[in-house]
């Protein structure tokens, strides 16, 4: 039998009862705005690092690696595909709680990049490594990551 | 110096499209441990209490398990009265949430009366119905207490500060 | 003067499930007066430089190190926070000593889990806020991901992954300072729910209450003190990419990062010889064994058969965890890797009681910062 | 052991906004990136990067420094991040010394970030936080409540008129029009400031320093380093003496009227730098300028009390009569400082220690002091009124 912590909730100590009484509003930033004005057009907007030959997608305002600014021109649409680098069937939300319906959520290489795109994998039973994929957009779009459904078989 | 950043306008952050909104959920329970625990079970019945420290030859208040001059455990836990003298007080207009209020509420350090160093108190509030040309700092206070059912073992089972020099 | 630091003095409370009977600031200052009295320091007079290691959400306090001082004697002094892992702390009181201006240094950390009611969540909110947060997946969902590509690649088992847990469940049975310490079996980690494929809770450490306060010395702040050194051979740290998108999914870099540097101080070619107890952050099953291949002390995909024969347990030839890792003594997130760290001095002192490897003589204590991040801290540590 | 000479070679900043565009990361890019370029130097120079953000609360993200990381050069390399409330933005200098001093890096990013628009529905809900979590949140307070106190306990105890610190806003706010970064540099008079919007008496909306997002980076190094890059020693700057100290929690047990933990902060930089003698006409003959944290008007007073730069209850007087202007006999903040340039917390100190070397390398522009600027002291604080850190560093031909 493995051990569960106590249920502190309900401890029987003095304790005092208390949060962050606040919300975020981020902004998207420079290369975001692109990444998801992208996404509502239905386009994978990303960017390429000539000097490492290396394209990130989502797009990034400079290369992590030999820290050039990766400026307006290097900005490209992707293909809509790309390929399964890890899958994992998610049982549990943020809370801790059962999921009702557990998903997938994978990590992409979008073809032409040379990242690992986070997104739910669907429609599919059984998404295996290096299985091809392709994007499958919602109809309704604002310019979320949502806008992409996620990936399906291609 | 060619600096970078671009402003944005109050209606161009909030009323973009693409922006991301987070409501985070971090919510605590702390134990109130040995020190504070007694502290808020005396307000509970109506006491301050404080510590004495044997090395030091002190006694401050809020009460601590630890001294934090010498090192050394406080373990000598003593009532003091619930009278005080006002160390610095403000006239505060501003909310937690940075909103305005009409009338003031007036937050103050209250030296605890029979404290041996000073100042020696903790962060309260003083009647907010007093004329803000009476209070001074030096001024002696006293504190109001909820009533009795109404006390939960917390900071606010007192409800403020009173002036005691009324006329 | 060879200008070498020294640990002087450890202090552990708990660790425990909760630890509900003191605030945090009582927990960690009955750590504290521990380690000052192994150290033989007085911390109000004999310190030059305190640093606490903790994060703000893990406290519930913004601007946290506003709390650290009064409790390890530091008010009034030099304190600072690291944001970080104990190990990282470690780091920075062994470079603050090295510049020559200050001889005694203490470095605390603290967990107080059981302060906080909604764990996940905030772990959660340490996702990235645009690309990675707005999915409502468990932060566990990277460990998962990360442990089936690590077993693809390496063919490690999951038999050899079930094996960790049972191991460091069982460790800590001997540990007095373990929260965790059961007879597991194989079986109860195989049978455990799963939480995102491939990942069963049972791999996952559980959070546990505890403090560890440390005190390091130049030989000049040892002077003619009665303490019994453990000296800091090598110390590194590492961050490999914040990012889901630009991390290595592959490999542990950040681990092979600052080993290649603790190594090179420590005059370490082949750790696996020259070191007689390993602590490896263990914070998922698997990452105990995917960290010790990425340390270069086995080659990818041998660490999970070493473990299966026996290897890497209390009588094997390369003992890992002995103290029960963080499966066992509880998961302490800032705190692991001094828990780490004061497993290896009680080996290298020989005051490991039932669980000391006879004849060590050079420890690793390697820490992981935890899902989403990439970062890793170590500390090769020798005995006198 | 003896400690390595330390250099700061360049510095880097973003303009400081109310509210940016970019994201954390991305304004810690431009600062960091300027950094590099101005030093001639690239990321694969750098083997450490020191990173400095205050609350993870206003960024919006938990264990922020590994957020930042990418942003900061950090990629594959050892960081690290300090952290001392509002103190922090010297402090990560002082970090990058003793991670360079030590031996153990040659070349450090020192990077200073905040991004305080991301919090709502204002910084000041972030800030509940700060206070005790167990006797003092349940009374409802704000950052300016505990300013408001310190500040009327300062006044009480040496009969301060309000006039004599509203003078630093006036000042401050007037010297930040020639600082490229600033977002309220204007000329205020005495009577604006005075009758400014009461907030928490007393505390009136110009005596307070606004909000903002904004990033600071240095790059420092080691004297073979310098060297080894062809960097001349006019744009170097040398840490000269450092010093921290934080001050017990108990703050409502503390003497509000006086920054003993500045005092002893800032005599362990003197003491460092073989500064022995404290009394302030030494020490302002010694010092070029200084710039003291001034998030509110009378902090900057109440610091170059505790720095010794000037007697108890006597620098609101010296700056009433203009001897702290830019053209003063000692001249404090000419930066325009938290109150002109903008409070991005940790990236305003840092920009406070950016002026340091953009002085001591006569790069300051329009700023540009007047005769020999050989050393400068920087100095911030934060937490519960608490710490204080203070930087000292040297022109490149000092000895």
């Amino acid at each position: 039998m493995l051990p569960t912590r106590r249920n502190i909730k309900n401890a029987p100590t003095t304790s005092v009862k208390g949060g962050f009484p606040v919300y975020y509003h981020y902004t998207v930033g420079i290369s975001g705005e692109k990444f998801f004005y992208g996404l509502k057009d239905k386009k994978f907007i990303g960017n390429t690092c000539e000097a490492c030959d290396f394209t990130y997608f989502p797009p990034k305002m400079f290369c992590e690696d030999c820290f050039n600014e990766l400026g307006d021109d290097t900005y490209k649409e992707l293909k809509l595909e790309g390929t399964i680098v890890g899958v994992s069937k998610v049982f549990f939300d943020f809370r801790g709680q059962k999921l009702v319906e557990p998903y997938h959520m994978g990590l992409i290489k979008v073809e032409g990049s040379n990242t690992t795109f986070f997104h739910k994998i669907v429609d599919i039973e059984n998404p295996e490594i290096d299985q091809k994929v392709k994007a499958k957009w919602n109809e309704d779009r604002a310019g979320s990551i949502f806008d992409l459904e996620g990936f399906t078989s291609s | 110096m060619d600096v970078r950043g671009k402003r944005l306008t109050l209606d161009e952050f909030m009323n973009t499209e693409l922006s991301v909104k987070h409501y985070p959920e971090m919510e605590y329970n702390w134990a109130t441990g040995v020190a504070i625990t007694k502290f808020l079970k005396g307000l509970k019945n109506g006491k301050i209490l404080g510590t004495y420290c044997n090395d030091c030859d002190r006694t401050v208040c809020p009460p601590r398990m630890f001294c934090e001059e010498c090192f050394n455990p406080m373990n000598h836990y003593v009532k003091l009265p619930d009278t005080g003298v006002i160390n610095t007080f403000s006239l505060a207009f501003i909310r937690t949430d940075a909103t305005r209020r009409e009338k003031a509420e007036i937050p103050a350090v209250i030296d605890i009366d029979g404290t041996s160093i000073s100042p020696s108190g903790f962060l309260h509030l003083i009647d907010e119905d007093v004329s803000h040309d009476k209070i001074k700092i030096g001024m002696k206070v006293k504190a109001v207490w909820k009533d009795e059912k109404d006390r939960i073992g917390d900071i606010t089972d007192i409800k403020f500060f009173e002036l005691l020099e009324d006329d | 003067m060879t200008n070498k630091v020294a640990i002087i003095g450890v202090g552990i409370e708990g660790f425990r499930s909760s630890i509900r009977e003191l605030s945090y600031k009582e927990m960690v200052y009955q750590a504290a007066v521990k380690a000052y009295s192994d150290a033989q320091v007085n911390p109000r007079d004999d310190v030059d430089t305190f640093i606490s290691c903790e994060e703000d959400f893990n406290m519930g306090t913004s601007i946290t190190d506003e709390y650290a001082p009064d409790q390890i004697g530091g008010a009034q002094r030099p304190v600072h926070t690291i944001t970080g892992d104990g190990i990282q702390g470690m780091a920075a009181a062994y470079m603050q000593i090295k510049t020559g201006m200050f001889d005694i240094a203490v470095v605390e950390a603290q967990s107080r889990a059981s302060d906080i009611l909604t764990h996940n969540q905030i772990q959660h909110f340490a996702l990235d806020p645009l690309y990675v947060r707005q999915f409502d997946a468990t932060h566990h969902t990277a460990a998962a991901l990360e442990k089936q590509i690590y077993l693809k690649r390496s063919n490690t088992s999951e038999d050899a992954v079930a094996e960790v847990a049972v191991k460091n469940h069982n460790n800590a049975l001997f540990n007095p300072n373990a929260a965790y310490g059961i007879k597991a079996t194989k079986q109860d980690i195989l049978q455990s729910k799963m939480i995102a494929t491939p990942l069963r809770s049972g791999e996952v450490s559980e959070s546990a209450d505890g403090a560890v306060v440390i005190v390091l010395a130049s030989e000049k702040g040892i002077g003619n003190r009665d303490v019994d050194p453990v000296w800091i051979n090598g110390i590194s740290y590492a961050t490999n990419s914040p990012n889901f998108h630009t991390r290595d999914w592959q490999t542990a870099k950040y681990a092979e990062l600052c080993a290649k540097k603790a190594y090179e101080m420590a005059s370490i070619t082949n750790p696996k010889s020259q070191i007689d107890v390993f602590e490896i952050d263990d914070t998922y099953a698997f990452k105990e064994l995917q960290h010790l291949e990425a340390l270069g002390i086995y080659e990818s995909g041998e660490a999970g058969k070493a473990l299966l024969n026996g290897e890497l347990g209390r009588k094997g030839s390369n003992p890992v965890n002995t103290s029960g890792g963080t499966i066992g003594m509880g998961n302490g997130h800032d705190v692991n890797g001094l828990q780490r760290v004061a497993e290896v001095v009680h080996q290298l002192r020989g005051h490991a009681g039932k669980r000391q490897i006879s004849g060590a003589k050079t420890g690793l204590a390697f820490s992981w910062r935890g899902v989403p991040t990439t970062a890793g801290a170590i500390a090769v540590l020798g005995g006198n | 052991m003896s400690s390595k000479k330390v250099g700061m070679v360049s510095v880097g900043l973003t303009r400081f906004n109310r509210r940016s565009k970019e994201t954390p990361k991305e304004l810690a890019y431009y600062s960091s990136k300027m950094a590099l370029d101005e030093a001639g130097i690239t990321r694969k120079d750098l083997d450490g990067v020191i990173i400095g953000s205050a609350p993870d609360a206003f960024d919006g993200v938990h264990q922020k420094h590994e957020y930042l990381t990418d942003g900061s050069g950090g990629f594959n390399k050892p960081t690290m991040r300090g952290y001392v409330g509002g103190g922090t933005g010297v402090f990560s200098p002082i970090q990058g010394w003793y991670s360079v001093a030590s031996g153990v890096h040659d070349v450090v990013m020192v990077t200073t970030e905040e991004k305080m628009s991301s919090i709502q529905p204002s910084a000041q809900a972030g800030f509940l936080t700060i206070f005790d979590n167990l006797i003092e949140r349940p009374l409802g307070p704000n950052l300016v409540w505990i300013f408001a106190l310190e500040m009327k306990r300062y006044m009480e105890t040496y009969g301060i008129p309000k006039e004599h610190i509203a003078s630093v806003s006036v000042k401050n706010k007037g010297n930040a029009i020639d600082h490229p970064s600033a977002m309220l540099g204007k000329n205020f008079t005495l009577d604006e400031v005075l009758n400014s919007e009461i907030l928490c008496d007393p505390v009136r909306l110009l005596d307070i320093s606004p909000v903002a997002d904004g990033a600071v980076s240095f790059v420092m190094m080691t004297e073979e380093k310098i060297k080894e890059f062809g960097i001349s020693k006019d744009d170097v700057a040398w840490v000269d003496g450092v010093g921290w100290n934080v001050d017990t929690t108990m703050w409502t047990n503390r003497d509000l009227s006086y920054p003993k933990y500045v005092e002893k902060a800032a005599k362990q930089a003197y003491n460092m730098a073989g500064q022995k003698d404290h009394s302030p006409e030494v020490l302002r003959k010694w010092l070029s300028f200084a710039e003291p944290y001034d998030p509110f008007n009378y902090k900057e007073l109440h610091h170059l009390e505790g720095l010794q730069l000037f007697a108890k209850g006597e620098a609101p007087k010296a700056a009433f009569d203009g001897v702290t202007a830019r053209d003063g006999d000692f001249p404090v903040t000419p930066s325009g400082g938290l109150l002109g340039v903008g409070n991005p917390i940790a990236a305003a100190a840092g920009m406070k220690s950016a002026e340091l070397y953009l002085q001591l390398t006569g790069k300051a522009g329009k700023r540009q002091l007047s005769g020999d600027v050989t050393r400068g002291l920087a100095q911030a604080w934060g937490d519960l009124m608490q710490v204080g850190t203070v930087l000292i560093l040297k022109g490149g031909r000092v000895d």
